[in-house]
């Protein structure tokens, strides 16, 4: 049943716009949260053939709803094959054959530099974050890398607590090309690699997004206004959602 | 060969204080069972091995188990963080922490590298990051190319413990669905522990195994549920209700407490 | 995304004079019928690479498609010599031909490092033997130890060649029973050629089987009993009396030669 | 059906003499041939419980008669697991849990270096051998290597055309510690090393291994006579022969 005009949260226009980057066929690195709800939207919307790997060894994913963990037993029963996790880094990951991989951070800087390790210093942290992960050599070795992260002047900042990223790595990939915010999308600029706010939501304008940056956001002359979901991308999505939490034994 | 004892017996011989122990289990088949015996029996210093620390974690940290931890990502899958870990590093309760932190890619290598006897494995990565000083990475040259790797030590623990669904009267095992790093963990220790769902008569090959014959193995233990609050592929689901459930308890170093001495220290080791 | 085409075209558009070949195969689901798709469409100056080169190479060598062979173990499995090889290096008949050796343990080595990107792989071999002046070892020391191991060059080939039971519609690859260095092999190579027994609705998952995407593939290829005289597990049997057979026919250059043109030579590709 | 005084050959000899020395629940990393034979004898004999690996992947091989490959489907089917040969040489064979390794060779020296690539000169040699193989690997990290080869004057080498193999390597493990031949066996002496007829088949005297060695082959003053295979050992071996090599194709 679809709604006239359509009512969405932040996360769900995130999650629309980066689904909506995604090509057919897109082989996807992908972790829990934003960028799962993203690839598993592309599959169930304009991409249906995208191969989705998670790190936990999951090869061609096809979970009909989202997992909570990226172990989850759908991941593994609806998978073309399970793969043991240094495979996955190896053969798969630094072999270099994954299109795009998808990261969230706690900053990220200018040049799209990522910290997922710390808040404060690091031997006295404030907030003490889980850590690297696959991170750093998703963005080296995934042909591109999307990260996820609301903008605020906590998040983007000028210089990163700990730096767990290179947004630009020496790898065989380009490194961070988009970043998807709660405000639009911001990608690389040619030349000197720093972000630019390229895309926009509606409503938004490029001095909120000022406003939300902790440092000077170069803004594209054009920026493009980001089509709001469709209700059937809301659908797709919401049809996504994780079912209840309750455990079923056997 | 693996000798079948009960839980209980296999930790009180195997594991002693000060050793470097890998619960290994990639959100699939965590060994909370071995984790909780552990607990019981009060280790203490030891060094914590393990690429995806959680709950069981938490649990043996906030109950004064753990000298160092050496992970690559710590964290409540899906809730978020792991307090106990993070009352640790940041306030040094119940006691200071040493971290030792890796990438994934990092660590994976340094199993494969344990389990081959190689002394250090290799990686294309940790390159610009400050992981690299954080962390116990070296660099290498490739002597035909000359690019510059990054060497990780072999991961070399002195007790590996995961959890299986299945093992036989002689002590082999088989595990399916999501493997994780337990092979490589298994085979990378010095000494083994492996709870499983179920001891059968035969193993039955399937889909997705991993096999470790009782040979590479020290004690095998029957542990139903003993992968609770993860889950065993085929015996029952992830309890996702309990890792919510678990942001609550462990926020509060009392109600953690609490919580330990009803579900864990008042428990007997599950029965054989 | 592999394109399902007959061999022939496969092999046309795929291999190219001087190109570095790899038809991998561990004694099981050797790629016959693509190698004498090569000898049909008269491919030259090859370097042909695979850890056991027996029969298919022999006669790939005895037919002039080879300027250099590298390998580990070059014989007629549980028969003896491949005499096509002999006569190459022994006497430079019908050419001479290089050799780059390795043990075997160097050749897994260089092919998991090159399906993993890495410029080398490690082994903790080679040392003290004259095997390390004959092969591309170079010495590399242990960052964190100080030990010596021999770091071998990864194995990139311009083609990798492996013959499966199944494939489906999309080119997605199955293979099962004894899988060798085959998935190694085709993730290492720059292009990829997989001949299949049959193609098939829907692969069902089964015990000790390799998947391989297929978008890790470049061509797929029906080719039934193209494994022969090889076995395909769950489709026939090793021809064991073929191998024996063939120490007859291939000991004498004019019987070699007499039997590949009648059985090759003068045959059609598998027709699809 | 037992015979009074069993007829045998050289071979049977051999693999019964090798068999022996295995203790039950012992982990063999075998070739073809020969060290097939002993391996498996031992298995059907005193030893039930020991481990055959073999170099395709086969872990815990169980074949009822003698593969004529070591990739035959009968080890895959009778395995406990079957795992990638590049696993089989990191795991299981570089990582030190093998206890005995098998192999043959073309020529021996007498510290139990092994040539197994060339005889006459690598340029242009006279008979061009297989290779290594498994077996510099074999011999570094199998905790003992016994080599089985026949003794003549050709294959018993003061010096070797090649060096394929180190007979005592600075690997895990004793390197080779036994030495079957169609005479006896030898083992290297404690000190220096330098192989030791010990052990001598009946009939064999001390006179005709030396007339059969390519070096002044030192002989123990007490050499042991070596049983000849029992009709119980002699019927197990026979039981193992390889089936036809008719192909079946179903």
């Amino acid at each position: 049943m679809t709604v006239a005009t359509p009512m969405y949260t932040a996360d769900e226009m995130m999650a629309v716009a980066a689904a909506r980057r995604l090509r057919n066929g897109t082989v996807c690195f992908v972790g829990i949260g934003l960028p799962s709800q993203a690839a598993n939207l592309a599959r169930a919307t304009h991409a249906p053939e995208s191969v989705l790997i998670y790190e936990s060894g999951t090869i061609g994913a096809k979970p009909r709803h989202l997992p909570l963990s990226i172990g989850d037993g759908a991941l593994a029963e609806t998978a073309d094959a399970v793969v043991s996790v240094p495979e996955i880094f190896s053969y798969w990951l630094q072999g270099g054959r994954i299109d795009v991989g998808f990261l969230g951070a706690a900053q990220i800087d200018p040049h799209g530099n990522l910290n997922s390790t710390v808040i404060g210093d690091y031997e006295r942290p404030k907030v003490r974050l889980p850590g690297a992960g696959g991170a750093p050599e998703i963005a080296a070795w995934c042909h591109e890398t999307f990260v996820m992260l609301r903008q605020t002047t906590r998040t983007f900042v000028e210089r990163l607590d700990f730096l767990t990223t290179v947004g630009r790595p020496r790898g065989g990939g380009a490194g961070v090309t988009c970043v998807v915010t709660d405000l639009g999308m911001l990608e690389p600029d040619a030349q000197t690699g720093e972000l630019v706010m390229t895309e926009l939501y509606p409503d938004v304008t490029a001095e909120d997004a000022r406003q939300a940056t902790g440092w000077e956001l170069k803004v594209a002359p054009e920026t493009r206004t980001v089509e709001p979901p469709s209700d059937v991308e809301l659908e797709a999505l919401r049809a996504l959602e994780p079912t209840t939490g309750e455990t079923v034994r056997t | 060969m693996a000798e079948i004892v009960p839980l209980g017996e296999a930790v009180r011989e195997l594991v002693h204080d000060g050793d470097v122990v890998a619960l290994e289990g990639f959100t699939h088949l965590i060994p909370n069972a071995a984790g909780h015996e552990l607990i019981r029996q009060g280790r203490r210093e030891l060094t914590l091995v393990r690429m995806t620390p959680d709950v069981v974690y938490d649990q043996l940290i906030g109950m004064s188990c753990a000298r160092k931890l050496v992970f690559s990502w710590g964290g409540n899958p899906g809730v978020g963080s792991l307090h106990r870990l993070r009352d640790a590093v940041e306030h040094d309760w119940p006691g200071p922490l040493e971290l030792e932190e890796h990438s994934h890619a990092g660590m994976a290598a340094g199993y494969a590298a344990g389990a081959s006897g190689f002394p250090f494995g290799i990686v294309r990565g940790y390159e610009g990051t400050d992981l690299a000083e954080r962390t116990r990475v070296r660099w290498i040259e490739c002597p035909f190319t000359g690019e510059q790797l990054a060497a990780v030590p072999a991961i070399r623990p002195d007790v590996g413990i995961v959890h299986a669904q299945q093992a036989d009267e002689a002590g082999n095992v088989q595990l399916w669905g999501i493997s994780g790093v337990q092979k490589e963990a298994v085979l990378a220790s010095r000494r083994s522990i492996v709870t499983v769902e179920e001891i059968v008569p035969a193993l039955e090959p399937r889909p997705t195994a991993v096999f470790l014959p009782g040979w590479t193995i020290t004690a095998v233990a029957l542990a139903p549920g003993g992968a609770h609050p993860s889950y065993a592929h085929g015996y029952y689901d992830r309890d996702n209700a309990f890792y919510l459930r678990w942001d609550e308890i462990s926020r509060d170093r009392e109600s953690f407490r609490a919580w330990m001495e009803r579900h864990v220290l008042d428990r007997e080791a599950s029965p054989v």
